[in-house]
């Protein structure tokens, strides 16, 4: 199935190392956008059979400056500028993929996807499953997605949920710059299609991680902040808003418990429900419209593995339903916000606490 | 109305005028450099506005491509139908969608054309029969095709004209859209804006063959390509374009050969072509080309030139005042318009009762 | 907006009618593909603007022969057999329908229409909003959906969730053969885009209706059977195995009130809350893939808005995830069956009861 | 076996040979002949088996259009690549898929091709490079580029050979596949079987221009067409279009004119043509024409052809009788396959007790 990746097990660092052997790894400055930039170099300079495909990677050095000076650096076979044309190059990256090459398609944001949605579901999807486990897809697809730049209606959604809903791929969404910079490498050794979402309001986002980060498991949530109040369950952009919230609350010594899924599927529900045996309340934080949104599901999950552990209904802090409007005050009003968050939990602690 | 009379007929000229212009043709180019100064203008301060934070998301600008749209819109009639691309200002304008209202709408006031909810990408006006303002690449083509359907069914003599660029031409909604109205014989005027980038992939990566009128030919569709940097060769391949379209209920495809003197949006670095390339270009500026022309034929002074920047520039910072004197649409009324009779009445937690929304969205 | 709306209200019949005024009407037998043909029919007798497009619904007489006759009776103008160009020809149902009629735009099942999801969604659903009110979209849209017929991993699922994730749109899912025959002219009469799902195993689906059955409402779930153990929350194909299912339980004395969504966007949560207030129990049966369904939705507004009442915690029957395989056993296997139902609700109703 | 011979190298005719061949040209004859027939009595048999319910779900056959599956296959090697679309049982035969596995596939058996998990759409096979069964109109099509340009990249002189329908050349994925594979310069074969119909719908309501070397031409692709019903004229084209992709490493555009004897599936009444048409091209017959020839050059006896069909009808019913003798996948194993190291352990409350596959997903 999957003769091949037995060859990087060793090049992958052991993610638990650095912290693990106790030694203090030197850190490094990086902004989001570079450090997927150095996943990708990292992946491009280990596999010859890594190559990045999609509208503007090459000559424009990406929609979102993503791999700027990567076409110099590894020249046009290597970094391949396509036409825009995503569902024929996306079905491409599917059949490089079954024949011997790793691609990572690029595709500029998931709004453009829809136009890619066949050939993901249709072909990446169902290619090991219809074909009886002949043939595998190991293909990376990474997407922009996420609102707030006043892109408005057509730029703007958030709809990783949707393919989170498709048995066959894996999703994820990193938000911190390890995650950005290690779950590439990963999802390359995966030996099926996997999506990986990266909120653009995030490229910008700067801070410190180690020097000798690497690779990274993708599938467990994470716990950014212990708390024993209430878990907030979050990912992506809307993890830092929660973030935030979490620490407004805390000063009025309301200590929330803080989730980031990283996998939108398959999903954590062990690392979940774990949080809600300790603090019998929860709210999903998520940039998705609310109705049929990844938050449902994990409500649903909820309900059905945590029922008798909660003191409170769940809740959810989604977009509004509303094509994403262009007017900043409007776009603020449909995405979640930090005070929104806060709010909600308040009442929700005070109310049943 | 300067933009009020462009889209009526003019007399137009018969052959590529250069000496002997009759008063009314010389009123005429003088009109055409007009127009193409004032989108010129109107996007040079869109970008100081972008600077400046009144203008935000993304903002395309039509600087260099200003002939075609001023000399398509010639030939169609109040009643015909235009769909564009994110880059639209330019037809926008030409087509006589009032400035302050697409200011305003960029500016994201109640008062824009979409109310602010749409923003530069997204440009809609109805009395113009201004269908956008597409920023799907290509998203724009099968709608067109629908359009021009109808119009075709309920038997009225109706045009529409798609706009679209060279990149859009890879998409797979390009092939289904001139197979479609080819097929149906759909009164639809395909204006192929070809100014040799799609975002920074140049067309020879972006087409395995670059010419227009190829394509077109396979699917049995009239075509031609003509200089867009000259206005009065689009206005005349435009208006015989119209006609065909018009009496042969058949459609049309036209290339404009153009390129855009700025960046694709404001976050470009460029770093995809030549400076000299884009200077040479810069030199075959259709403004700077008709200028020159009417001025070498004392068709335009000094004085006309000056005062036709005084009179754009003012109304273009009407257009400004109007804008930065708008209000901002309630909040309250954020989902409103997802549905048609979506009323919502005052909705203060919009974001901590989202199920309010489902809860109207149920009345309706 | 919607200028042309008036016209048709009083054409409407009114739905309570036939039995509010107590007389028993005369019925016809009739078959699901047929009442869905009637309600073309009539369509396209009473609004010179209603045209039916799609891939062979004229010469060939519809995929699943719906259409079947229909090319004969309104000639090739109004039947327009469309080339295989999912997008271009649901994009030119969407210009048609901005500018004054009133299309019927086929896609043969959901699967294919991945193809058209670009035009479904980002010109569709946004154009009214993006447009800041000025042009509404009122067109129609019906495909095929489900599995159960052995077409195995491109031909058999059950997307309509995603859909039903969309703000703009409507999303119908007429089980009874008085919806597939009143549904259509109410969402023709919709300024708005409406998608009709018809599980196309339901076609062959018999038996008799009013023989004056018209329009219906799209807002309101229905209850089809009475109880007051459990509630049973299914749509479409699965809703008849929900109703065998509580047939089956009632001769164990448990009475199951099953409710048949009939609409999936907007959700009629006051039916479905209603019915919990007076059962405390629910089962949701939906022949998507469990995450991210109509399921997880569902659940997740019980949990929101009747929590309290609930003496079990909601359970979901779904498809197993898995892209539909073609063998038999397999693909039954997949999808929800009675006995499961049966099972699951025995086990919540006797745990708890 | 003769289906493994099938795709060696043959020697082939260099013109369309009428008198005097020699033996061993004789010999390939009779070798094609015998594909085409095994193909067709595949086929028939497969409507009976439909109709036994042996067969269920879609059913596409490829009766009257053999003569292109088994002409290209000719010069294909071993280690190329086919990808094709539901109506594939003819590429899968003449490709060398063994009828065993193909007819246990399509009863749902363990021992089918793909387990029985995809059924007569979806034939896949590793060892023949054969890449499906795609039962998406035209969604094989950006597959096929990426199959070759996968070989392109590791520098394998391979070829790929995609197959597809008149009807699949009107969805977007065609025109951005032509593109890309032109563009590019990928080894790949677009082999058009214009059989005139996309299910009900003929190819003049399907296409503006029914002319396929036209479309090619609009992006710059070598194509040819053929008489899809002559075996040794699609053979000796698809040996030169083959060698073109090899040698030249860009992509070829072949047009085999065809029909489709049979109903589009096993639900058509085919109330969309005419019984004459049909009959008219029955008379054209590939499989009759190649053995009217074959005959009259006395190159094939009566007691040849009873052979041929004698050893053709045991290889069915061997096909069959192992199909019947196959099992079924355990229903435990149903989520296999989802993800490539899931390996469910038993799995015995599938509908109830969903979260197992989550789990299990989870675990991977
Ligand atoms: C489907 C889709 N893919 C990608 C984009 C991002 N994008 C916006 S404009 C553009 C370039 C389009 O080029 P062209 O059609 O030549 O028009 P131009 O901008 O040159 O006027 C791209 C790639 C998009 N908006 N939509
Ligand atoms: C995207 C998509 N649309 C529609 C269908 C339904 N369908 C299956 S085969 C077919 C006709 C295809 O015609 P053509 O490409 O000419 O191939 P042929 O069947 O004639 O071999 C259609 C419409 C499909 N499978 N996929
Ligand atoms: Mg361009
Ligand atoms: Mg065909």
């Amino acid at each position: 199935m999957n003769a091949f990746t037995d060859l990087f097990i060793e090049a992958m660092p052991n993610v638990a190392t650095s912290e693990a052997n106790g030694k203090v790894s030197p850190k490094i400055h990086i902004s989001y956008r570079e450090a997927v930039r150095e996943a990708m170099r990292e992946a491009l300079q280990k596999d010859d059979r890594v190559f990045l495909m999609g509208e503007d990677v090459g000559r424009y050095g990406g929609a979102f400056g993503v791999s700027k000076g990567m076409l110099q650096e590894f020249g046009a076979e290597r970094i391949l500028d396509t036409p825009l044309s995503e569902s024929g190059f996306t079905g491409a990256g599917i059949g490089a993929a079954i024949n011997g090459m790793r691609p990572i398609v690029e595709v500029m944001t998931v709004n453009f996807s829809l136009l890619a949605a066949d050939q993901i579901l249709n072909n990446a999807a169902t290619y090991l499953h219809m074909s009886g486990g002949l043939f595998n897809v190991p293909l990376v697809i990474r997407m922009g997605t996420g609102g707030g730049k006043q892109l408005a209606a057509q730029h703007s959604h958030s709809l990783e949920c949707w393919y989170a809903h498709i048995p066959g791929i894996k999703v994820l969404v990193p938000a911190m710059l390890e995650d950005a910079r290690g779950m590439l490498w990963t999802a390359l050794q995966d030996p099926d299609p996997v999506l990986i979402f990266e909120n653009t309001l995030l490229y910008n986002m700067e801070g410190e991680i180690a020097a000798d980060a690497g690779a990274v498991n993708i599938d467990r949530a994470a716990i950014r902040r212990e708390g024993h109040d209430i878990t907030l369950i979050s990912y992506s952009m809307s993890l830092f808003k929660t973030l935030e919230a979490a620490e407004i609350l805390a000063k009025e010594s309301i200590e929330a418990e803080v989730i980031d899924l990283r996998t939108l599927r398959p999903l954590d529900d062990a690392t979940i429900c774990a949080s809600i045996t300790k603090t019998h309340r929860a709210v999903i934080i998520d940039e998705g419209w609310r109705s049929g949104s990844i938050s449902a599901e994990i409500s649903a999950r909820i309900m059905e593995q945590a029922f008798y552990e909660l003191d409170a209904p769940v809740e959810r802090i989604c977009a509004v339903e509303v094509p994403i409007p262009y007017a900043n005050h409007l776009e603020q009003a449909a995405l979640p916000q930090v005070e929104t968050i806060v709010k909600t939990v308040r009442r929700m602690v005070t109310k049943h606490g | 109305m300067k933009n009020k009379t462009a889209v009526e007929s003019h007399s137009l000229p018969k052959s590529a005028p250069t000496n002997s212009i009759d008063p009314k043709q010389a009123e005429h180019l003088r009109d055409l450099l007009q127009q193409m100064l004032r989108i010129r203008r109107f996007e040079d301060k869109c970008a100081e506005l972008y600077s400046a934070m009144k203008i935000r998301g993304f903002l395309h600008l039509y600087n260099g491509e200003e002939a075609i749209a001023v000399g398509v819109m010639q030939s169609l009639k109040p009643e015909d139908a235009i769909v564009a691309t994110y880059r639209e200002h330019g037809q926008a304008l030409a087509r006589g969608v009032p400035m302050n209202v697409v200011m305003a709408e960029m500016f994201g006031k109640l008062e824009g054309c979409c109310r602010g909810r749409g923003g530069s990408m997204h440009l809609f006006h109805k009395e113009s029969h201004f269908y956008g303002g597409n920023a799907i690449v290509g998203g724009g083509l099968p709608l067109a095709v629908g359009l021009a359907l109808a119009d075709k069914k309920l038997g009225r003599k109706q045009v529409t004209c798609c706009f679209f660029g060279d990149g859009a031409a890879a998409e797979g909604e390009f092939h289904e859209a001139m197979n479609l109205a080819a097929l149906w014989k759909v009164p639809l005027l395909f204006v192929c804006e070809n100014n040799l980038y799609a975002m920074g992939t140049a067309i020879e990566f972006s087409h395995s063959v670059n010419n227009f009128t190829e394509k077109a030919k396979s699917y049995g569709m009239e075509s031609v390509s003509v200089d867009g940097m000259d206005v009065l060769a689009v206005e005349e391949a435009a208006q015989k374009a119209v006609e065909f379209v018009r009496d042969r209920l058949k459609p049309f495809f036209l290339e404009c050969r153009t390129y855009r003197f700025r960046a694709h949006s404001m976050f470009d670095a460029e770093l995809y072509r030549d400076k000299k390339e884009v200077e040479a270009w810069r030199q075959r500026c259709p403004i700077t080309t008709l200028t020159q022309k009417l001025q070498s034929q004392g068709l335009l002074s000094d004085q006309d030139l000056a005062t036709m920047k005084t009179s754009i520039d003012r109304e273009i910072e009407a257009a400004i005042a109007f804008a930065e004197a708008g209000t901002w649409e309630p909040i309250e009324d954020l989902t409103r318009f997802v549905y048609s009779q979506s009323n919502p009445e005052s909705n203060s937690e919009l974001n901590s009762e989202m199920t309010t929304s489902d809860r109207q969205a149920r009345v309706l």
